[in-house]
């Protein structure tokens, strides 16, 4: 079976991903995140605590960079020696971006962060041993480790704040990495209700935590299979490529109007993640 | 200069005095068991704490995922590159004198790489957890990702200490068997005679035993090269600003000569003093292996420089930050004290009267591998501290206590592993020493004495 | 000489047996029947007789009919104590057994009956009734007490459920590669899918 | 859908609890693990209620005034999460953060449990029965006008509730306190509209000026104003809309804004009426009398008074009259001052100069039930009880969702005087600083197990009431709801008229039912209106239209010269109003000390906002710990610099630095509410919070400041991570 | 017929090769060269070679070793990504060359090796007992000898041994 299974069907273990050939079937799991609607207000932070089970660390080992949130706003400046910061400050929600090439992937050595068929960079806490090779790898530093036992010697949910707990998220013990997951409980859930029904998940059906919070309607994500999808429109209008390191916006003037980009994308990392560029007015 | 080794010694006592090491070291040797228990007692502490509270306790963080252990994994691994340059590289080159000191040389690289072995299980986050790493069949139908290269790491090492270890046992085996015929009673007759496998030195036994080795040195050879290279992985297989470089596998085997060397100057006095074997370990070979180590401290000075001069020149500006904040930010300390322990102190031992000036030496030595040690951490910790994404950037992280209390008790743990195998086993090659003594007899012979040094 | 040669053959035929069972080894522990341990539970509910075939004195109760969730839900569920009681106040004949009368002393206190979990997973996995259920019973219209079989074994014969499949990752593994998948994109309905968070969490 | 309400309480129980305990050691176990855990069982169950599957209940917030819609998860009768409910017009199923932080108050370790009475230092627990019969003792034995019951913003059935029981009692004294409220707003707004609180319309507006108004995060209904901002930059139609922020602190508005002016302390209005000014000499009509009195106000003087370049001036009354409608938003920095009348005065004046009114800003309806529509709090209530309590005039007082002995300024000296009172009560949910002073502490229910109604102040169009449900069984059996309460209380008082009501809920549903018909349920029978009002969450009012003023005169404007330097205190400071700390009363919730501060990133501390020149005329750097001393007192805190400040202001954020409340808000930070000076607004009489002034000293140590952005600070050091463009190359309504 | 042991030991090399060549050229009835064993303290291939030319194997267990770690590493490894499981991972294709052949290397010398000193032991005979006819000196400084033959070749071997200086000559105890 095994040898005869290599061997017959060679070509395809020696597909490489992402490629042009091989589409993704049913669904590809992508956002979009407009940095001219966030206003940096940390609700979809707060959300993502609330859903993923994230233990608040205390400030001594915040200060110690032990924090752990999947969402983070970064807030930017224009760093030109200005006396005021007058154009106001640049909000950016830094999340897993879900790389279709994630360098995560390739060193973890034990593979508990993988692929998924739905363009999803999974992390399997209990495969986890810990040594921290994908944050190293990682070049948006999206991963987080625990690097203590929050739920039981640190007590971070003392009775009863642990009634809170999300029943459908793991709540990880030390020394595990963990990151964003696209809310992949809720679209567990979403793609088996379609799939009872006979269909995929419509677009809008499913929501991510911080998208669901977001006041402004910054973050949009979706199902880029699927040509309805708000996320899709939104990725082709600003001809922005999944399976590309340069975008039109990068090559081409007339596209500069674009919006869209991905961050480091000069890395080859294929981020699932598209960011809207912020605007400022020029009139005043 | 004077000879590598007098050629009038009579072959009983050389079997006489290595044997001796095996009863009655100096009284220093006890200390330094004493001091390295001592050292694996904090080690351990450190450890245990760590275990129970989780990685946090060693003060790494979500930027600076990997710290010392990591570092210091690297110089063990690199230590025992030497022994292998030693014993394997200059037994197919046939430089005999090497064969006095290519047991411990040889030793050394197993030790090192046990405990390099160690950090590697230090630094998991769940150490309960490590057979997750390893390739069995098992119930979970899953396997360990091949792709990482701390897989690979995995497999080189295990590769290289097993292939080590026989390197070192075949080797010994006539010694042991010497053991075996001078010691009468005890556990320790018992051990020699298990372990000589009743080696008799017989001719077949001789013809099989010289083309094994040649074998296993030929191996070992590119194993050694490859097994730094996959550590090189580690690192330039990422994209890390700093250690995406192509120069880094061949910059690592430097590096890991280079400290290998330097240790084993170190070793070479503490074991040239502990077991008084003034007559074989003798200063001409120390000679040589100070050049030695001076020309491998060039390499590593050159290949420095390279990668130097290709993050420079490369269009790579984010490595370029990395450099220049490695070179002027809080880490500056470290690079320039890295540069001046790697690449101007062994200038010193260009000079005639430092390659055989033996506390010189020894101070020297260790310095070096003090630099080779802050290499290591300074491809590391620079690199976190200043990567790819600059809201994430750690300048300030400082290792706790617990690290360097671990990484302070694997030099215990490394010691007391080559103490114990010195006392237990011959730490020189008695049979190669008498080997080395009737060649040059022999040439003494048959040639007129060339007048003057070489 | 030769017998180097035959030696080396030996030991090449031990190293290449040895390599292809570990290649191609179905592990022992993945397909064999793991009786886990016994349960016990407040009221020794017999499947059997709910269940059970009509010939052994069965009652052919559906799973389902019970364990309502399976086909809606993640889980199962254990049915409400409601549901016991509404088929057991009109059955007289068995009113008066002792599992019954226990039965009814909850009802009365208005307690919910404390079942124990017998086919505990891990807390990361994320098994879903619902989908197998769908694909099985309502898709491929499996007999039920089959397709629950599956995972559970032989329950209708059961008294008290016990585990009889190992639920190991290798044995669901096994059975989600029945054919096997050549592209790991691939969402194609033949196997069950292959994405480490389809069930882990 | 809720089928049976009455059944449905029941279900709320706490079931398959194995479920949150069996999480906890997620990552352990390998194996399975049979017999060891309970299933999830139910002894009777509603065909909605299936095992792992949440179903959705909707409710109210109760985090702050705005009245935002949620949706609670409840799993196995635990409620998990909150998300926005949609049917809300507040919020429209938005949140922000501190609401998602809702039910850490809820499942709060520090919450109280059971009545508490004060025996010598100690807080003995007693039962209900024991601590309602206390207050009746306590209240029959003095005079009605000895009572006073203080709370903050109330509205809905309980505040009906309230009113009838200080009825009841003869007593008048009921002071609405809330310590961060924009009261001097409402009065001017009042005076300018004939409206306290006009509705503002960000998304119709083309270009919105606001002087200080952080509506994005801390303002009266920051949720809806976002929504509208959202809309309001990427228009169906149209182009961008334009944020002009002039503050002297920056806030999360101002960190959006497309321009952020950074104005001296105070001049507000003076900038307003220059831009009046300016509008008028660039031929926009404007009435005469206004014309007359802002033609001092040169481009020049109002440049040189407030510290915004002429360039900019020029540009905003420029875009001010090309782009229309435009809207002015006077916030709290406009009102802060002791002329904050004037400054909000003379700002509403340039909305109706614009014409804006009835364009952006609009009327807002009236309540059709005056009895729950909102008592709005202010901080004179708060005067005006520490003034009678000094007066001995006070012999039982309530308190009631306020925690005056945290907020108060420390020259009020409110503690002193609380101790005068000989009995005090405090319905809360923490002991806080003020429940700590107590002789009766009654344990509150949290909001996600109580029933109530809210009337929101601000809602964009028309009115609505929300109700509050439980979204789980009492977490313990010794709370009790506010309305469970004052029902009790009544029940002493009016026995006959209250008797036939077991509890808060069955009054509340017969209050709402016989209603209905004003409620939009006249064709439907009891049962369905209640169950269908339950199931939106909110039930929507008709009131009738409102008339607002846009007559711009300038009667009664007199905006004051900017601000003399005052060499001993020569810094303003300004109490900075978080999103997610506002006044203090949700510190204890650890989500939010934890959520960095949007601009310094700052977390579980205090700060001091310091612009660099000032920092480097005082030598302070990052991290330094310094003395804020004003004339009222003096508290230290770390430093952190950053050029989103005017150099003459420092700022701090409130909420901080509470002495008691529970284990995460204990000691995080500094009071600022402390160092207020008791300077007011000379027409409301209210407390003036942005006119105390400061001296700044260092204190001798430095800190690493515990923030989440790294040594590069905001800099992006060439990576191309957040990036910006000029919105002049980009059509947003033609984006997807 | 019986065969007899006989060990002679020499201090001097020269003597010993001198002997060996002497009993080979003797040509003594009842005795094959192929039964003279030397035991030396130390590996001297130029005495060896008077022994005549005696072939080694070790080296194809190497080759052997060598690749079947190297094939089986390969496809163990390849096998294991595309049978159990597989999955992405980002950007590469299931079964990735690069990091296979860097597993095959590997595994192709721990082959080598651990064959290698396999071959060693069968080849070399080892674990042995010891013959009965042992002296420690070998193992010192001295060359060794043995012999076996008839009983008819020792008074032979003693004569030439005597002559060329033995130090010692054991005998085997008769039976």
């Amino acid at each position: 079976m095994s040898i005869t299974n290599l061997l017959e069907n060679w070509s395809d273990f020696r597909q490489q991903h992402p490629s042009e050939d091989r589409p993704h079937r049913e669904y590809k799991w992508a956002m979009s995140i407009d940095l001219d609607a966030c206003t940096g207000c940390n609700a979809c932070s707060v959300a993502c605590y609330a859903e993923n089970n994230l233990p608040v660390v205390g400030k001594e080992k915040f200060a110690h960079g032990h924090s752990h949130h999947w969402i983070r706003i970064e807030r930017y400046w224009d760093n030109d020696g200005r006396e005021f910061a007058d154009q106001g400050a640049q909000f950016l929600p830094m999340l897993c971006q879900q790389c279709e090439s994630a360098p995560c992937e390739t060193v973890c050595p034990v593979g508990a962060t993988n692929h998924t068929a739905d363009g999803l960079n999974s992390q399997v806490y209990n495969r986890c041993v810990g040594s921290r090779y994908c944050n190293a790898n990682c070049p948006y530093k999206a991963r987080y480790f625990n690097w203590y036992d929050y739920p039981t010697t640190d007590n971070v949910w003392p009775e009863p704040m642990n009634q809170q707990l999300n029943p459908d998220v793991t709540v990880r013990g030390k020394g595990v990495m963990e990151k964003c997951t696209f809310c992949v409980q809720r679209l567990t859930v979403a793609k088996s209700n379609a799939r009872s029904e006979g269909r995929s998940v419509l677009d809008g059906e499913v929501q991510t935590a911080c998208q669901q919070v977001c006041p402004t309607g910054a973050i949009s994500f979706g199902n880029l299979v699927d040509p309805s999808a708000k996320v899709g429109k939104q990725w082709k209008q600003q001809q922005v490529d999944l399976n590309k390191d340069k975008q039109a916006k990068d090559v081409t003037e007339s596209a500069a109007k674009l919006r869209g980009y991905r961050i480091l994308e000069e890395l080859r990392t294929y981020p699932s993640v598209m960011y809207l560029e912020q605007l400022r007015e020029s009139a005043i | 200069m004077g000879k590598d080794i007098r050629e009038d010694i009579a072959w009983a006592q050389i079997n006489k005095d290595v044997l001796k090491s095996l009863e009655s070291p100096r009284k220093l040797y006890w200390v330094i068991l004493f001091i390295a228990l001592a050292m694996i007692g904090v080690a351990v502490g450190c450890e245990i704490y760590q275990y129970t509270g989780g990685m946090g306790v060693s003060n790494k963080n979500n930027s600076h995922v990997w710290g010392l252990y990591i570092a210091t994994f690297i110089f063990w691994i690199g230590m025992s590159h030497s022994g292998t340059l030693l014993s394997a590289i200059l037994h197919l080159m046939h430089a005999d004198w090497r064969k006095p000191i290519y047991r411990f040389a040889e030793a050394m690289t197993t030790f090192s790489l046990m405990t390099a072995g160690l950090f590697v299980l230090v630094h998991l986050g769940r150490l309960w957890q490590v057979y997750y790493v390893m390739p069995y069949p098992n119930e979970r139908w899953v396997w360990p990702n091949f792709q990482s290269p701390l897989v690979w790491d995995m497999f080189a090492i295990a590769t290289y200490l097993s292939s080590s270890v026989l390197f070192l046992y075949v080797g010994m085996i006539p010694d042991l068997a010497i053991c075996r015929d001078n010691i009468h009673a005890g556990w320790r007759k018992k051990l020699y005679t298990v372990m000589s496998l009743g080696w008799e030195g017989t001719d077949r036994q001789w013809r099989n035993f010289r083309i094994t080795y040649l074998t296993i040195a030929c191996f070992l050879i590119p194993l050694a090269v490859s097994v730094h290279s996959i550590v090189a992985s580690d690192f330039a297989m990422s994209n890390m600003p700093g250690w995406h470089v192509t120069s880094f596998p061949p910059y690592f085997v430097a590096g890991a000569l280079y400290s290998g060397c330097a240790a084993i100057i170190t070793l070479f006095i503490i074991l040239r003093y502990v077991f008084r074997f003034e007559e074989y370990m003798t200063l001409p070979i120390m000679k040589k292996l100070v050049r030695l180590t001076f020309a491998i401290a060039m390499v590593w000075t050159y290949l420095n420089l390279i990668e130097f001069a290709s993050v420079w020149y490369g269009h790579d500006q984010t490595a370029k930050d990395q450099l220049i904040f490695k070179a002027t930010g809080p880490y500056a300390p470290f690079f320039w004290a890295m540069i001046f322990f790697g690449s101007i102190l062994p200038l010193m031992l260009a000079f005639k009267r430092i390659q055989t000036h033996l506390p010189i030496l020894l101070v020297v030595s260790i310095l070096l591998n003090v630099g080779m040690w802050l290499e290591r951490w300074m491809i590391i910790a620079p690199s976190f501290a200043h990567g790819h994404y600059p809201w994430t950037w750690d300048h300030d992280q400082w290792p706790s206590l617990v690290q360097w209390g671990i990484v302070f008790g694997s030099f215990g743990w490394f010691t007391l592993l080559f103490m114990v195998f010195c006392k237990v086993f011959p730490s020189v090659s008695m049979y190669e020493v008498k080997e080395m003594v009737y060649h040059r007899s022999l040439a003494l012979k048959h040639k007129p004495a060339v007048k003057g040094d070489y | 000489m030769y017998c180097f040669l035959r030696l080396s053959v030996l030991l090449v035929g031990l190293i290449v047996s040895a390599g292809s069972y570990a290649v191609n080894a179905v592990q022992p522990l993945t397909t064999a029947d793991d009786l886990g341990p016994k349960v016990e539970q407040p009221i020794e509910f017999p499947h059997d007789r709910h269940a059970g075939d009509a010939a052994k004195g069965g009652m052919q109760i559906n799973c389902m009919y019970c364990h309502t969730y399976a086909r809606r839900s993640i889980v199962a569920g254990i049915p409400p104590l409601q549901k016991c009681i509404g088929c057991h106040q009109s059955i007289e004949s068995v009113r008066e057994t002792p599992r019954i009368k226990k039965l009814f002393e909850y009802w009365e206190a208005k307690k919910a009956v404390p079942w124990k979990k017998v086919h505990d997973l891990p807390d990361f996995v994320r098994f879903n009734h619902e989908r197998h259920i769908q694909r099985f019973v309502f898709a491929q219209n499996k007999p039920v007490q089959e397709a629950c079989g599956y995972c559970h074994g032989d329950v209708k014969t059961m008294t008290v459920a016990r585990r009889q499949k190992p639920l190991s990752m290798g044995w669901c593994v096994s059975c989600h590669q029945k054919d096997h998948p050549v592209d790991a994109t691939s969402t194609k309905t033949t196997h069950g899918p292959n994405d480490c968070w389809q069930c882990h969490k | 859908m809720i089928e049976n309400s009455f059944n449905r309480r029941g279900f709320l129980k706490v079931l398959g609890w194995g479920g949150a305990t069996v999480a906890l050691s997620g990552c352990g176990n390998t194996s399975v693990e049979d017999g060891k855990e309970f299933v999830t069982s139910y002894v009777q169950t509603a065909d909605y209620i299936i095992p792992s599957i949440g179903t959705y209940f909707n409710s109210t917030c109760a985090q702050c005034n705005a009245g935002c819609g949620i949706m609670g998860r409840v799993r196995e009768g635990r409620v998990l999460k909150l998300e926005g409910n949609p049917k809300s017009p507040i919020n429209n199923g938005k949140m922000c953060g501190l609401g998602q932080a809702g039910v850490q108050a809820h499942y709060n370790p520090d919450r109280i449990r059971e009545p508490l009475l004060r025996t010598g230092d100690k807080g003995e627990a007693i039962t209900w029965e024991k601590a309602l019969a206390l207050i009746n003792e306590k209240v029959g034995g003095v005079k009605a006008e000895n009572v006073a019951f203080l709370t903050g913003g109330v509205s809905g059935h309980v505040k009906a509730l309230l009113k009838n029981y200080l009825d009841a009692l003869g007593s008048g004294h009921h002071y609405v306190y809330e310590a961060v409220a924009p009261s001097i707003m409402r009065a001017a707004n009042k005076k300018a509209y004939g409206v306290e609180m006009p509705r503002l319309h960000l998304d119709k507006a083309k270009v919105i000026v606001s002087f200080g108004a952080d509506f994005l995060g801390a303002w009266i209904s920051p949720v809806h104003f976002s929504q509208q901002y959202a809309r309001f930059r990427k228009a169906d139609k149209g182009e961008r809309g334009v944020l002009v922020q002039v503050e002297s602190k920056m806030t999360l508005t101002g960190a959006n804004a497309d321009r952020w002016l950074a104005i001296r302390p105070g001049t507000e209005g003076i900038l307003a009426l220059g831009l009046i000014n300016a509008l008028a000499a660039a031929g926009v009509s404007v009435p005469g009398d206004v014309v007359g009195a802002v033609k001092e106000y040169t481009v020049d003087r109002v440049s040189k008074d407030t510290g915004v370049s002429a360039e900019h001036i020029g540009k905003l009354a420029a875009l001010l009259k090309e782009r229309s409608p435009s809207l002015i938003i006077a916030g709290s920095a406009v009102e802060g001052y002791a002329h904050g009348s004037q400054n909000a005065t003379a700002i509403a004046l340039l909305n109706q100069v614009l014409g804006n009114v009835g364009k952006t800003v609009e009327a807002p309806s009236s309540v059709p039930f005056p009895q729950m529509a909102p008592t709005a709090g202010n901080r004179f209530a708060l005067q005006a009880l520490n003034d009678n309590m000094a007066q001995d005039k006070v012999k039982v007082l309530f308190s009631y969702g306020a925690n005056p002995v945290f907020t108060a300024p420390a020259s009020m000296k409110l503690k002193e005087n609380l101790k005068k009172v000989p009995f005090k009560v405090v319905f809360a949910h923490y002991m806080d600083e003020t429940a700590v002073e107590a002789d009766l502490v009654l344990p509150l229910n949290s909001a996600l197990e109580d029933w109530a109604t809210a009337m929101p102040e601000y809602i964009a169009e028309g009115a609505q009431l929300s109700i509050q449900q439980p979204l789980m069984e009492k977490l313990y059996p010794g709370t009790l709801g506010m309305g469970d309460i004052l029902l009790a209380l009544l029940k002493q008082r009016r026995p006959e008229e209250y008797k036939g009501y077991e509890d808060f809920y069955s009054y509340l549903r017969s209050a709402m039912v016989s209603i209905k018909g004003a409620l939009g349920g006249a064709n439907e029978d009891d049962d369905t209106f209640w169950d269908t009002a339950l199931s939106r969450g909110v039930v929507k009012l008709v009131g009738a239209p409102v008339n607002i003023s846009s007559n711009a005169s300038a009667k009664g404007l007199v905006v004051p010269a900017p601000f003399v330097e005052d060499s001993a205190y020569p810094l303003h400071l300004i109490p900075a109003v978080s999103a997610s700390m506002r006044d203090g009363r949700n510190a204890n919730e650890p989500w939010l000390q934890e959520s960095p501060d949007p601009l310094t990133t700052i977390v579980w501390d205090s700060w001091v906002e310091m612009h660099p020149k000032t920092a480097a005329k005082l030598g302070i750097v990052e991290g330094d710990i310094v003395e804020v001393a004003s004339r009222s007192g003096a508290i230290k805190a770390q430093v952190y610099v950053f050029t989103g400040i005017h150099p003459d202001v420092i700022s701090m954020p409130l909420g901080y630095g509470h002495e008691a409340m529970g284990r995460y808000a204990k000691g995080v930070g500094v009071n600022a509410f402390k160092i207020l000076d008791p300077i007011f607004d000379k027409e409301t009489g209210e407390l003036a919070m942005h006119e105390t002034r400061v001296k700044v000293s260092k204190a001798g140590q430095r800190v690493v400041i515990v923030k989440d952005e790294g040594p590069a600070g905001g800099n992006q050091m060439g990576r191309k991570i957040a990036v910006r463009m000029s919105s002049s190359k980009v059509n947003l309504s033609e984006e997807v | 017929m019986s065969k007899r042991h006989l060990l002679a030991l020499f201090n001097d090399f020269d003597e010993a090769v001198a002997a060996i060549a002497e009993l080979r050229a003797a040509n003594i009835k009842g005795f094959d060269m192929d039964d003279l064993i030397l035991k030396s303290p130390i590996e001297h291939p130029e005495v060896e070679k008077v022994l005549g030319d005696k072939p080694v194997h070790v080296q194809w267990f190497t080759l052997i070793g060598a690749c079947m770690g190297g094939l089986l590493a390969f496809f163990l490894i390849s096998g294991a990504q595309a049978n159990f499981f597989s999955q992405i991972k980002g950007g590469k294709p299931i079964v990735p060359l690069p990091p296979d052949f860097v597993l095959t290397y590997e595994m192709f010398i721990l082959g080598g090796v651990f064959i290698t000193v396999l071959g060693f032991l069968i080849c070399a005979g080892l674990p042995a007992k010891r013959s009965s006819l042992y002296s420690t000196k070998v193992s010192e400084d001295q060359i060794g000898i043995l012999v076996k033959g008839d009983e008819s070749a020792l008074a032979a071997f003693k004569t030439i041994f005597t002559k060329h200086k033995a130090l010692e000559i054991q005998e085997e105890a008769g039976k």
